[in-house]
């Protein structure tokens, strides 16, 4: 046989790498010219859209949708306020510290949670979620049920105080897109996905299911850590109600099945257009929150696959291609991946 | 030495004895055939070898080390490959995809490496033209095909096979066979279990039969088939 | 004398993807038809197309002249056909007993009962509290037949029946149809082996990539007819 | 001319939406008080109201304050209603240098529950409302009124005000058994609880004749009708918060009749608004008139709120932040709600506080199924009592 | 002690009245149904709001509470045909996803129509009556007559689902969809109908919530939980195992509430991990019939 030949990427693809450099090259220059409000947005988008990035990588391809997830997020902002506040830390290096923490931690909570499957794993998720959001409402030092205020950023001028916030959360999206590209693009990447589809058969197939398994649920609490860490750096207060609440699962589901699970643009475009809708329509309360859940609704029952996976079906769009397509050798035998 | 060797392996569900101090030993190079009425326990015995079932008593040596605590995948890398009597697919991939999964992890190659190693095998198991497919789409004896090829993905020292003929017409039976004696010529050791008995016939060295998880006979292939008790208890014919 | 149950052009489609392009089939009441064809030549699909689990135009496939294509396929069911599906298909939470009695949910009337099945597959008798999922590949096999002939179906139609099964059981299952047919039930059989087809059958279809390539009295189809209808050379 | 922004946040939707029901109303009125707009260091300017929703949660109260600053670019900030809003609303202003007058949360939560630190005080925020001191004495006065064991059972969750309320130093247990009355706290718990049988089951074992606390509405509900299961019957109920709204009593059905609770401002109070110069009964009767609901205590507040920003804003230099800060802090002003000045009236520079009586609900005579009566004024003399308080 | 234990069995019948409409709906469909604690909440708004229209008596709530069971019937008949069955499968995320897209409308619905004040049944004095037995003993006439219904229920259910062609079909159809076809069930009316028969269960868990303490727009998520424990300690497909698992939830929670009332809920939760850690499969998994 001649040299084999696979095909792992498109135009589409590569231009979008250009653009993507292009982009953050920008964004980091955003602080010097744009208006404060903007920055605070985009420090606010940023939180969850890497919240449900991970999200993504937990449920759309780790197979393990969990509605805990704000276990981590509260967490990461629970550290990264006691570094600032009783560690004497720097509340911006604190963020990611708080967040190896939280994925430190994640690794004992693996071991209640991984004795669960498909939609017990869910809800024993979120009941651990609880009993972290109980106990914290129960500590004193941080304020108990009522919360507590983040002190350590006192004293900092505004101007610096944002734009630390800013790069800091540019540099966590960009991390996390990347990091979760190259992962799933690497041979990591195939056994999440055959985990996902089968975890008996992958495990005959020589993949350390459960190691992986783990590696990806701290992965994904390391992210949820530092979205939580970051979000809370923004908000200043944090309180057990408002960090360990369900609504932010919630909001990364909505997002992720938006835009389309188990594909990196599905996030993305989950993000923009959660930013968008809230950005127009959040005034209106309880209608906004309404539609929110129509949508949700009438998302995931007309097309299961999000807006991004329907372009993809219809247009073949793919900007983060992590298949392996075995491209034919001279007598072109193989038939199409989709039938027409 | 054995590459394979069972020690008066046994498991139970309750009160079933399914596996029932079964002893057994596969020396290297040799291909084994079982044999059994359904229900017999082979499958478990499978499942017992290759760690998807823990043993209730007894010791499973390959390679002369002992490997009864290991989980699956530890003695997949170790040569242990298998395939499924219900075809385990993942489903969500490419065909190829789940040739090169297996080349990668059970086989221990570079992706790279990987993919030279995945076309060969699909070429062999006449894979290779739905390459690109979702593995899930395949028909019946395509996943069949499919498990073998995975299990032949992780270069294996020793193939388990569980019914992989049945299904199978003549000629495409035919075909099966020698494919699989192009896979002992590499030096691969192969247990087989097979209803479809004239294709076992055509390749085993040796053959195996189990009822009611206890070792019914075992020795050369005409002998066994013309041993009274499994011409009786197996093949229905009169003794 | 009008068919039990036939077909005209039957086209199926996986999706896009064309599977049948237009199969003529007749069944006449009391005989044993088998299909064969090579892997992938669309027998299952056939048969999935005859019980509406496959959509079928609806004129193309009628039973008792009645068209039924295109049909629920509980109202497929209700009206007289069975299917042994590939791959068995248990309930997995049912026990052996309760998957038999899913059987006759359609409530027909007719011979077969509990108690026939067990007579036919004794085996199941004992596991018969048993979950379906412990049941060894081979007697769960025997349990999706005697499922479907508790519906007491007219055509009773069964994918790969041998499938997985030890020849001491084959030969029950095949010595059993006959016994069947003569209480006036009418089988297709699905079957690779082909000498198993000529021998258990009165006609038989061979499929070859969607399409019918040959049909003819079992007995009398000769080795090369088939191998050529097989493979299309 | 120019327009400035005034940004108000409460909870208009959630658990806490009945703090935030009249808000709508009182900002169509303050659109009417305002339509001249106000002259801020003689330059006129059109005032407009963003009103933002904290949906009852923390989180988002933070975002849409900060929000009201970054984007809106509001001249000053009101807030209102429990810790759960105020204080995060309050934080955000301290962190972006905007001026910030909050209320409906009593000091304690508000200054300790954000870290303040007594010696310093705040540079942005300001607040207005009684203290925990004001409650505990007439809760106290109430009880002194009738004959009881002096055996208090305590109700406190672990939110804002519950903690603070519970607090071993700041809250009720040091002044309750100072003045010779026995607390008994079986601790903290949840909102939401199902069950209180571990309190009433406690309550009992201690002869508790008067039961205390700050819980939401759901609870109240929920403790009332199974201490009566249970047999438990104490003799003087008071509680804060849960007791608040009428909607709440309502739906305590019989339960509700005689159960006691603070008032920070009702129809009686003999103050006036210097925006409308309406005095507290006309608010009130204008707000039934308007809505066709019974008043609700917040209605005296979120006018207040508008009261003092008026006129703060006409006192300022200019729109600079600094100068609007400063003409906050020199407030003295007589609003609906009484006297407001700080640095004078109130524990630290940042707080000012206003009278507090004690309420008692009695089965209505007029339209509406209860009606809360003044029962207690020793507090504060001016407000008039129209009743002595009745044991259950 | 014995009120401990009375206490505990009363709140564990509650419990199991909220979960038996989550352990069919888990059953049968696999469908994880993170509205639960909503449509209790929203059962319970139905009934306050029939009861403005009629009037608060004895009679009338009888009357709405009789007329609120099959109008619930057809409401989750409806709502399993024509939505839910469009996310039924192997993969747990499109039911999860739209039932928490319904429990946010719901709550922002309840909360237009009803706004954020929490409402309550007026029971006439029924729900404060009591049985004193014995000197400290007293238990509440409502929350016995909780414990009874949720006892009677669990009862009917069980027999429903083990003993009758209905429950085996109920079982059938969600093991596997396409075959239960083959045997001539329409699968879609199965599913309707069990989600109706436990929408009737969650009409009753929200009529006798209603009248038990106030129910707001933003109960819901806290109910769901307290059903889903009950559920999954007890075993999915066992209706005994709901109830055993409800009355450990109940006896768990008193006990941490007679701790400290601030750990009461998190001893139940951790009671509920534990149970999964030692038995993951539940306590009583799935009767045969
Ligand atoms: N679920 C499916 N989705 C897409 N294509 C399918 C599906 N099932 C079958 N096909 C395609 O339809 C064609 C006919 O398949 P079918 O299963 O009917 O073949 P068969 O004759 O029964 O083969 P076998 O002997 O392997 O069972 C094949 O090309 C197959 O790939
Ligand atoms: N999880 C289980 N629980 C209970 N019994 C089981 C379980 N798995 C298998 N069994 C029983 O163990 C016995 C052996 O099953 P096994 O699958 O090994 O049979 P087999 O020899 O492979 O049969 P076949 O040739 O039909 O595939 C069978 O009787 C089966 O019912
Ligand atoms: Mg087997
Ligand atoms: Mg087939």
């Amino acid at each position: 046989m001649t040299e084999v030949m696979v095909e792992r990427g498109s135009r589409a693809h590569r231009a979008t790498l250009g653009v993507g450099v292009a982009l953050v090259a920008l964004a980091a220059t955003v602080p010097l010219w744009a208006d404060s409000s903007w920055m605070r947005e985009f420090v606010e988008i940023a939180c969850y859209f890497v919240f449900a990035m991970m999200w993504n990588l937990l449920a759309g391809y780790g197979g393990m949708v969990s509605i805990g997830q704000q276990a981590f997020f509260g967490l990461g902002g629970y550290a990264m306020l006691a570094l600032g506040n009783f560690a004497g830390f720097d509340p911006f290096l604190a963020v990611p510290v708080a967040a190896l923490a939280v994925a430190l931690l994640a690794l004992p909570v693996s071991w209640i949670a991984f004795r669960l499957q498909g939609g017990y794993f869910a809800i024993g998720t979120w009941v651990i979620a609880e009993v972290f959001r109980l106990s914290i409402a129960n500590v004193s030092a941080v304020g108990g049920g009522s919360g507590t205020t983040l002190t350590a950023l006192r004293g900092i001028p505004r101007a610096t105080r944002e734009s630390l916030t800013y790069w800091l959360a540019l540099s966590a999206v960009v991390a996390c897109i990347a990091g979760v590209y190259l992962f799933l693009r690497s041979k990591q990447g195939l056994a999440l996905q055959a985990i996902r589809d089968n975890e008996t058969a992958a495990e005959s197939q020589g993949i350390a299911v459960r190691r992986m398994k783990l590696a990806v649920y701290a992965v994904a609490a390391f992210g949820a850590g530092l979205a939580g860490a970051l979000y809370f750096l923004g908000n200043l207060r944090i309180s057990p109600d408002a960090a360990f609440s369900v609504n932010w699962t919630a909001f990364a589901i909505f997002m992720v099945v938006i835009g389309g699970i188990g594909r990196i643009e599905g996030p993305i475009v989950g993000a923009l257009v959660f930013w968008a809708l809230s950005r127009f329509f959040s005034d209106l309360g309880t209608w906004y929150l309404l539609g929110l859940g129509l949508l949700a609704i009438v998302v995931t029952l007309f097309f299961k696959q999000g807006l991004w996976g329907y372009a993809q079906q219809h247009w073949g769009w793919a900007l983060f291609p992590t298949q392996r397509r075995l491209v034919a050798p001279q007598n072109g035998a193989i038939t199409s991946r989709n039938p027409p | 030495m054995a590459l394979l060797a069972l020690h008066a392996v046994s498991k139970s569900y309750g009160a079933l004895k399914v596996t029932d101090g079964i002893s057994l030993a596969v020396e290297e190079g040799e291909t084994l055939g079982i044999l059994g009425p359904n229900g017999a326990g082979k499958t478990t015995l499978f499942n017992l070898v290759s760690g998807d079932l823990r043993l209730d008593a007894g010791r499973i040596e390959y390679a002369g080390r002992d490997v009864t605590g290991l989980a699956p995948h530890q003695r997949c890398r170790a040569g242990i490959g298998r395939s499924y009597q219900v075809p385990q697919p993942f489903g969500a991939m490419t065909v190829f995809e789940n040739v090169v999964t297996a080349a990668c992890f059970g086989g221990g190659q570079s992706e790279r490496q990987a993919w030279r190693s995945a076309c060969e095998v699909l070429e062999e198991t006449g894979l290779l033209a739905q390459a690109n497919r979702l593995a899930g789409a395949l028909t019946l004896l395509d996943r069949k095909r499919l498990e073998l090829a995975r299990a032949l993905a992780t270069q294996p020292r020793l193939l388990l096979l569980d019914e992989i003929a049945g299904g199978l017409t003549e000629h495409e039976a035919g075909q099966l066979v020698a494919e699989l004696r192009r896979i002992r010529a590499r030096g691969i050791t192969m247990v087989w279990i097979e209803h479809v008995v004239h294709a076992l016939l055509a390749i085993a060295d040796r053959l195996f039969v189990i009822d009611f998880g206890r070792r019914l006979a075992d020795g050369p292939p005409q002998a066994v088939m013309s041993d009274p008790q499994v011409q009786r208890v197996y093949l229905g014919m009169e003794g | 004398m009008e068919p039990l149950l036939s077909t005209h052009g039957l086209q199926a489609f996986y999706g896009d993807a064309q599977a049948l392009f237009g199969i003529d089939f007749v069944l006449a009441r009391g005989e044993i038809v088998a299909v064969i064809g090579a892997n992938g030549a669309g027998k299952s699909t056939f048969l999935k197309a005859l019980t509406g689990l496959v959509k079928a135009p609806r004129a193309a496939v009628r039973f008792h002249g009645e068209v039924i294509g295109g049909l629920a396929p509980a109202e497929i069911v209700r009206r007289g056909l069975a299917l042994v599906p590939e791959g068995r298909r248990l309930f997995s939470s049912l026990s052996v007993e309760e998957n038999l009695q899913m059987g006759a949910a359609a409530r027909r009337p007719g011979a077969w009962s509990l108690r026939r099945v067990y007579e036919l597959f004794p085996a199941l008798l004992k596991r018969r509290r048993s979950p379906a999922p412990s049941l060894s590949g081979g007697e769960q096999q025997m349990v999706a037949i005697g499922r479907a002939l508790m519906g007491n179906p007219q055509v009773l139609l069964c994918d790969e029946l041998s499938l997985g099964l030890a020849p001491i059981v084959i030969r029950e299952v095949y010595q059993a149809l006959p016994r069947i047919t003569a209480e006036g039930m009418t089988v297709v059989v699905v079957e690779q082996d082909v000498q198993t087809a000529q021998r258990v059958s009165q006609r038989l279809y061979c499929l070859q990539e969607g399409r019918v390539s040959l049909t003819g009295a079992s007995g009398q189809l000769t080795r090369e007819q088939i191998s050529r209808a097989y493979f299309g050379v | 001319a120019d327009t400035l922004k005034i940004g108000y946040v409460s909870p208009q939707t959630g658990p806490l939406a009945p703090f935030g029901e009249a808000d709508k109303w009182v900002i169509e009125q303050m659109k009417a008080a305002l339509k001249n707009g106000v002259t801020v260091g003689g330059k006129k300017y059109d005032v407009q109201v963003v009103l933002k929703d904290s949906q009852s949660s923390p989180n988002r109260a933070g975002e849409v304050a900060n929000d009201l600053i970054l984007k809106e670019k509001v001249a000053l900030i009101l807030t209102a209603g429990t810790p759960e809003t105020a204080n995060p609303v309050s934080d955000a202003c301290e962190l972006n240098e905007v001026p910030c007058i909050s209320s409906v949360v009593p000091w304690q939560p508000w200054f300790f529950g954000r870290k303040g630190d007594p010696a310093k005080g705040f540079q942005w925020t300001y607040h207005v409302f009684w203290g925990l001191e004001d409650v505990i004495a007439n809760f106290t006065n109430g009880w002194k009124s009738v004959p009881t064991n002096r055996k208090v059972g305590g109700l406190f969750p672990n939110d804002g005000d519950g903690n603070a309320w519970g607090d071993k130093e700041l809250g009720f247990p040091k002044p309750l058994s100072q003045m010779g009355f026995t607390l008994t706290d079986p601790g903290r718990f949840q909102n939401g609880t199902q069950d209180f049988s571990a309190q009433i089951a406690k309550f009992k074992a201690e002869g508790v004749e008067i039961v205390t606390g700050v819980v939401i509405p759901p609870d109240a509900k929920t403790f009332l009708t199974q201490a009566r299961q249970q047999g438990f019957r104490p003799k003087v109920i008071t509680l804060g918060k849960a007791l608040l709204f009428p909607g709440a009593i309502e739906a305590l059905g019989d339960l509700g009749d005689g159960l006691t609770t603070e008032v920070w401002w009702s129809p009686s109070h003999p103050f006036t608004s210097s925006l409308t110069k309406q005095s507290a009964k006309q608010l009130a009767d204008a707000y039934e008139a308007g809505t066709k609901r019974q008043w609700t205590q917040p209605i005296g507040f979120a006018h207040a709120l508008f009261e003092l920003a008026a006129s703060a804003l006409a006192r300022s230099k200019s729109l600079k932040n600094t100068d609007v800060r400063d003409a906050i802090a020199a407030t003295d002003l007589q609003t609906v709600v009484g006297q407001v000045k700080w640095g004078g009236q109130g524990p630290f520079r940042n707080v000012s506080k206003t009278p507090l009586v004690l309420g008692q609900w009695v089965k209505g005579k007029g339209k509406y199924r209860y009606e809360l009566v003044i029962v207690n004024n020793e507090a504060f003399k001016q407000i008039p009592a129209t009743a002595a308080l009745k044991p259950i | 002690m014995l009120d401990l234990l009375a206490q505990a069995v009363l709140l564990g019948g509650l419990y199991t009245l909220f979960a038996l409409g989550q352990s069919l709906m888990f059953g049968v469909m696999r469908l994880t149904n993170t509205a639960h604690g909503d449509f209790i909440v929203l059962a319970a708004f139905a009934a306050v709001a029939g009861l403005m229209v009629v009037g608060s008596s004895g009679l009338a709530l009888a009357a709405v509470a009789l007329l609120l069971l099959p109008l619930a019937f057809g409401f989750g008949w409806a709502l399993q045909r024509y939505v839910l069955n469009g996310t039924l499968g192997r993969d747990p995320l499109p039911s999860l996803v739209v039932t928490f897209g319904l429990a946010v409308v719901i709550q922002n619905l309840l909360l237009e129509l009803f706004s954020a004040d929490p409402r309550s049944i007026e029971t006439g004095g029924f729900a404060t009556r009591s049985l004193a037995l014995g000197a400290d003993l007293r238990v509440g006439a409502l929350p016995l007559l909780v414990l009874l219904l949720a006892v009677a229920a669990t009862a009917a259910l069980q027999w429903l689902f083990s003993s009758t062609a209905l429950g085996r079909s109920f079982r059938a159809v969600s093991d596997d969809r396409e075959i239960a076809e083959l045997m001539g069930l329409h699968a879609d009316r199965v599913y309707a109908l069990a989600t109706g028969i436990a929408f009737v269960l969650v009409a009753l868990a929200g009529v006798l919530q209603a009248m038990r303490t106030t129910v707001s727009p933003s109960d819901g998520p806290l109910l769901l939980l307290f059903a889903f424990e009950a559920v999954i300690i007890g075993g999915m497909g066992s209706f005994w195992g709901t109830l055993a698992g409800g009355m450990l939830l109940g006896l768990a929670q008193q006990v941490g509430f007679r701790l400290d009332p601030g750990w009461g809920i998190w001893f139940g939760h951790l009671v509920f991990l534990a149970v999964l850690v030692l038995r993951p499969q539940g306590l009583w998994p799935k009767t045969r019939g």
